[in-house]
C-alpha cells in the first residue's frame, strides 16, 4: 500500500488544524473504536460561505490527508457546494488513496456535512446534507470497490502483515 | 534531533537483512553447486550433499532425534498450515477426534488453516491467553477433551514477545492423546529450542526472522505423527513435501541458525537491555503501556506498548519521515476497521489497541539508535494528540 | 576421448544454473532492500516497489490482462497444487460440476491433486496423449462433459519435450464452459507465451527451469478464474497466497524472464541444432528411436530417446562417471519398478522406457559438449548391452 | 539417493562378468519389464564348492553391484553356504544400499540360488534354494523398511524427481 506524494504531504502538513472556538457549526464524526474521529468547526457568513474552518482528526495517514483537504477544498464554497464534496473528488484530489483507505474520505466530508447542517439547525434552518454514511450502520466502505477473490475463508487481512 | 538523514530499523520481527554470512553460504549453490538434489550424476550429488548437510545442521540445532525429521518448505506460513491441516485431517483419519485448539492470538497462518478445519467439520476451540499475553496450561487443560487431536500455540508471540510454555502445554496436550504443534518462528534462536526436550510433535519455521531469506521455512515432524501431506507432486523431502528443494534457501537457513545459536549468550542480553531502554524509554510519557505482564518469559528484542490518544498509522509514518522503521497493533494498513487481534485477545479495548507500537530491536541495533528512537518519539506523540478531537477528553488535558 | 576431466551438463529440463545477471538482480534484496513489502515504513515501501516492478515485469512478459493476476509462489508444485485443487473446488462449488481432465502424462505434481480431487468426489479422466506426444483437441472434446470444470494439460512436457496446442485446447474447454489450466513450467520463455491470446483462466511457472533460483514460482490466475486459497494466513498477494513474499525470488524471477525473451530468438535455433545433432547422433545406434513424433511442435532444447537393450540409471551413471549429466525415465531412482508414466503413457513399453535417454541443452551447451557426448555414449552402450542377458535374444546379436 | 563407493567400484569394475559356457548350474531372474534380469552360470566341483561363477546383468547401478558382489562372495563358497548369502549381507557387503535398491540385492542372491538348485536338480538331487523372492508376486522389497508417511495419495516417486 503506498500513499501519494499529496496526501503525504496533507498528512506532514495539515492545513487548517485547530479549533475555531466561535464557530458557527460543528461535526465531530467517527469512533475512537474503530481508530478514527474528526471534528471540524467551521465559520459560515451571511451569504452561506464558509469563511474559515479548522479541524482536529484522530486517525490514519489518510484520515488526516483527507481531513485536511477537505478544509482546503470547502474554504470559500457556499455550504450548498461544501455538502456536496464526494468522497471520489476527495480521493481525486489527493492523487488517489489506497482502496482500504477509502472509508477516511467518508469521514472527512461526513464531518463537513454534519458541521454544515449544525450551523443550519442552529439557524432554524433545514438541514441539507442528507444521511450521514458513516453514521450508517450498513455502510460498507468498501462497497464500490472490486470484490476481492473468495478465499473460502474470507480471510481479513494480517495486520502486521508479516 | 539529527540533521544528516538517518535509517533506524527497529522491526526485526517483521523481517531482517540477510546476514552477510548467510549470503555467502547461499552463493555457491546459484552458479556453481546448481544440480538438482534429486539427479543421481555427480552435480545432482553434490546439491543433495549440500541439502543434506542444511538438514543435518538444522537438525540438531532444533534437537530433533533425526534429520529425515526436518521438512524445508517455502515459507513459515506454509509450514502452518501444512501442520494445522495435516496433522488435524490425518490424526482424524487414525480415529484421533475432531476436536483442534488453537490459541486466539496465534498467527493468521494458523488461525486461517484453523477456520477451514471448522469448516470441514472439526469442532474448534480458539483458547484466549491471559491479559499477561501467556496461555496458561491450567487453562488449556480446562478445554482439552478425550478427542482432542491437534493443539497449536505458538512459541513466542510475534506482536507481544510473550513466550509460552510449551513444554507444559505439549505435556497437557499428550495426557489426553493429543498432538502439539508450534509456531516457533518468532522464537527460533532466542529461546532454547530442543525438539526433544520440548515434546512437541511438529514445529514450523521460517529464515526471513533470523537473518535468513524470506521464502524459506521448515517444518518440524516428529517421526511417528500423523501428516497428510500438503504439497504433493514430485515426493521431494522423502515423499513429505513436493517441490525442487530450495537447496541455496535451506544452506542459509542453517546457517542463519548456526550464527543465531553462536552468538546467542551474547547477543541476547544485549538485545534485552535495548529492549528495556525502549519499554522504560516510552513508560516516561504519559498514558502509555506495556502490553503483556512485564515479568513473563519473553523474547529479548520485541516491545509492544500502548501510547493512549493516537492513531499507530499516523505515529508509524510520523516516525517513518525521521527514518525509523517500526511496527504498529492498529488498523492501519487493513480493509477492515479491528485493530490487531492480538491486542483484543489480551483484553486491550480496541481504541487502545489502534495506538499500540511495537519495537523490535535486532542484530544491528545499537544503542544510538534507541536513543534516536527515544528522543524523537515524545515530540511526535505530543503533536499527535494535540491533533486529537478527542485526546483532552479521554486522557485528560495534559498531551 | 578426452583426457582432462570434463563437466558437461545435459539435463537443463531437471534444473538450470542460475544467471549470474540474475544473481545480480537479487542480491540487493538480502543484505539492503531487505524490508517486509507489507510494512509501510520506507524500507517496506521500497521493497515493495521491488516486488510490484518485479511482477509488471512479469505479468507483461507474460502476456497478463494486469499485474494483478500474476501470484509469487515458493515452487512450480505450489502453483500447480494450487491451480488445480484451488479452481476444481472453487468451480464445483459455484455450481459448474465436478468432472476434471488432465492428461495422464503431466508432472506429478498436477496427477496427486487430481487425485487427491477424486478423493474427494471429483471424477477425474486421464486423458492419454497420442504416441505422437500430443494431446489432440479431438481426444479432448470427446471426453469433455457439461460437468468439465477443470481441464489441465501441460505446454511442454517435461521428459518429451512435445509442445501441446494449449490454445485448442483451451479453447474446447471453454466451449463447455470449463476453466483451462496448464502447467508452463518447461515452456515459459522457450515458446510464444501470451496470456490473452493462449485464452488460459490459469497456468503455473517455476524459475528455477529459466537460469532463476530454486524455491520461487508464480501462478497466474486470470481475473474471474474461481479459485479456493491454497496457502492461507497474513493474507499477502492481494490475500490470494499469504507468507512474505520473496521479493528476491520474484525480482530474480522476472529477470530471468527477461533474459530469456530478450535471447530467445538467437537462442531457440541455436539450441534446436544442438538438440537435433543429439538425435541424429544417437539415431546412428542401431536399436534406438526417438520418443515422441520429430515433426511435432517441440522445445528447443529437449531430446529424448529409446536406447533399447540398456537400463537408463546404468547408462546415466556411466555418462556420469566421464563428466555427462543427462537423465532417464527408467525406473532407477524410484522405489517401485514402474518407468516413466510419461513414457508409458505414449504407448512405450516398459522393457524399452527403462532405457530412455533424456538429453536437454540450454544457455551453456556447447558443440563440443554435443561432441563429447556423442563420442563416449556408443561405447558405453556396446558395453552395457554386452553386459545384458537378454539384449541378444531380444534384439539381435550386434551391439 | 547416494552410492556408497564400493557400489560404484563394483558398477564401473564389475568381478566376474560373462557367461561360463560349460557351465554346471544357470539362473536366471528378473525381468525386463521391471528393468532388471540378472543371469548366473556356476561351475561347482566334486565337494559342493563353487569354484567359478560368471554373470551378466540388465539393471541399475545397484543391481550390477549387487551382482558383481554376490559372484565374489559366493566364490570358493560351498553351495550350501552360497544359497545362504541373504541381501542384508550382500548390503552390508556393499557398504549399504540406498532403501529404494534393496530389492537389487535380492535379484542376485536370488540369482545365485537358482543357479544352485538348477546344478542340484541337474544332478539328480532335492532343490535346497527355498522360495525364489523376486519370483513371489506378493513379495515386497520394501517390506522391511520403515512405512513411509502416508502420504493420503501412496505418492509414489516421480522418476525425474523434478
Ligand atoms: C512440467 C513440470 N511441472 C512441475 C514441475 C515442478 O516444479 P518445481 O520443482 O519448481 O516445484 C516441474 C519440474 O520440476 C516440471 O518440469
Ligand atoms: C508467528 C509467525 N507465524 C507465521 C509467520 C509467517 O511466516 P512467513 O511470512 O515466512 O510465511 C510469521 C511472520 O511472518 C510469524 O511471525
Amino acid at each position: 500500500m503506498l500513499y501519494s506524494d499529496k496526501v503525504m504531504d496533507h498528512f506532514n502538513n495539515p492545513r487548517n488544524v485547530g479549533v475555531i472556538d466561535d464557530a458557527d457549526g460543528v461535526g465531530e464524526v467517527g469512533n475512537p473504536v474503530c481508530g478514527d474521529v474528526m471534528k471540524i468547526t467551521i465559520k459560515v457568513d451571511d451569504t452561506d460561505h464558509i469563511t474559515d474552518l479548522k479541524f482536529q482528526t484522530l486517525g490514519c495517514g489518510a484520515a488526516i490527508a483527507t481531513s485536511s483537504i477537505v478544509t482546503e477544498l470547502a474554504k470559500g464554497m457556499t455550504i450548498q457546494d461544501a455538502v456536496a464534496i464526494t468522497k471520489k473528488q476527495v480521493a481525486e484530489e489527493l492523487g488517489g488513496l489506497p482502496p482500504a483507505k477509502m472509508h477516511c474520505s467518508v469521514l472527512a466530508t461526513d464531518g463537513l456535512k454534519v458541521a454544515v447542517d449544525d450551523f443550519l439547525v442552529k439557524h432554524g434552518r433545514e438541514p441539507i446534507a442528507g444521511p450521514i454514511l458513516s453514521e450508517d450502520p450498513n455502510f460498507d466502505p468498501h462497497a464500490e470497490e472490486e470484490a476481492p477473490v473468495s478465499t473460502a475463508e474470507g480471510a481479513e487481512n494480517c495486520h502486521l502483515h508479516e | 534531533m539529527s540533521d544528516t538523514p538517518r535509517s533506524v530499523y527497529l522491526d526485526y520481527a517483521a523481517t531482517t537483512p540477510v546476514d552477510p554470512r548467510v549470503v555467502d553460504a547461499m552463493l555457491p549453490f546459484f552458479t556453481e553447486r546448481y544440480g538438482n538434489p534429486n539427479s543421481l550424476y555427480a552435480l545432482g550429488r553434490d546439491a543433495y550433499r549440500g541439502l543434506e548437510a542444511a538438514r543435518e545442521s538444522f537438525a540438531r540445532n532444533i534437537g530433533a532425534a533425526d534429520p529425515g525429521e526436518v521438512i524445508f518448505t517455502g515459507a513459515g506460513t506454509e509450514g502452518d498450515n501444512a501442520a494445522v491441516l495435516g496433522i488435524a485431517r490425518a490424526g482424524r483419519a487414525r480415529g484421533k477426534g475432531d476436536h483442534v485448539v488453537v490459541s486466539s492470538f496465534e498467527h493468521h497462518a494458523i488461525l486461517e488453516p484453523a477456520h477451514r478445519l471448522a469448516k470441514e467439520g472439526f469442532e474448534v476451540t480458539e483458547l484466549r491467553p491471559r491479559e499477561d499475553g501467556i496461555i496458561h496450561p491450567e487453562d488449556l487443560r480446562a478445554v482439552l477433551r478425550d478427542t482432542t487431536v491437534l493443539v497449536s500455540v505458538m512459541h513466542a508471540n510475534n506482536e507481544l514477545g510473550t513466550v509460552q510454555p510449551v513444554k507444559e502445554l505439549a505435556a497437557a496436550t499428550h495426557e489426553v492423546g493429543g498432538y502439539f504443534h508450534t509456531d516457533a518462528i518468532q522464537a527460533l534462536g532466542k529461546v532454547a529450542w530442543d525438539a526433544v526436550d520440548l515434546g512437541v510433535d511438529a514445529a514450523s519455521f521460517s529464515a526471513h526472522k533470523i537473518y535468513g531469506p524470506k521464502g524459506v521455512g521448515a517444518l518440524y515432524l516428529k517421526r511417528g505423527t500423523p501428516y497428510e501431506v500438503y504439497m504433493i507432486g514430485g515426493g521431494q523431502e522423502s515423499k513429505k513435501r513436493s517441490g525442487t528443494q530450495n537447496v541455496a534457501g535451506a544452506t542459509a537457513f542453517a546457517k542463519a541458525l548456526e550464527i543465531m545459536l553462536d552468538e546467542r549468550d551474547t547477543e541476547n542480553p544485549r538485545l534485552a537491555a535495548l529492549r528495556d531502554r525502549v519499554i522504560d524509554g516510552v513508560l516516561l510519557m504519559p498514558h502509555t503501556a506495556l502490553n503483556g505482564a512485564r515479568d513473563v518469559p519473553r523474547l529479548p528484542g520485541t516491545a509492544n506498548l500502548s501510547i493512549n490518544g493516537v492513531e499507530g498509522e499516523a505515529m508509524l509514518l510520523k516516525l517513518d519521515n525521521l527514518g525509523i522503521a517500526v511496527s504498529t497493533g492498529s488498523a492501519c494498513s487493513s480493509g477492515s476497521l479491528e485493530p490487531s487481534h492480538v491486542l483484543l485477545s489480551i483484553g486491550l479495548p480496541p481504541e487502545i489497541a489502534h495506538g499500540s507500537l511495537r519495537v523490535t530491536v535486532g542484530r544491528f541495533t545499537t544503542d544510538a539508535d534507541v536513543d534516536y528512537l527515544l528522543e524523537v518519539l515524545p515530540p511526535i506523540i505530543a503533536q499527535l494528540r494535540a491533533m486529537s478531537p478527542v485526546y483532552a477528553k479521554m486522557f485528560g488535558a495534559s498531551a
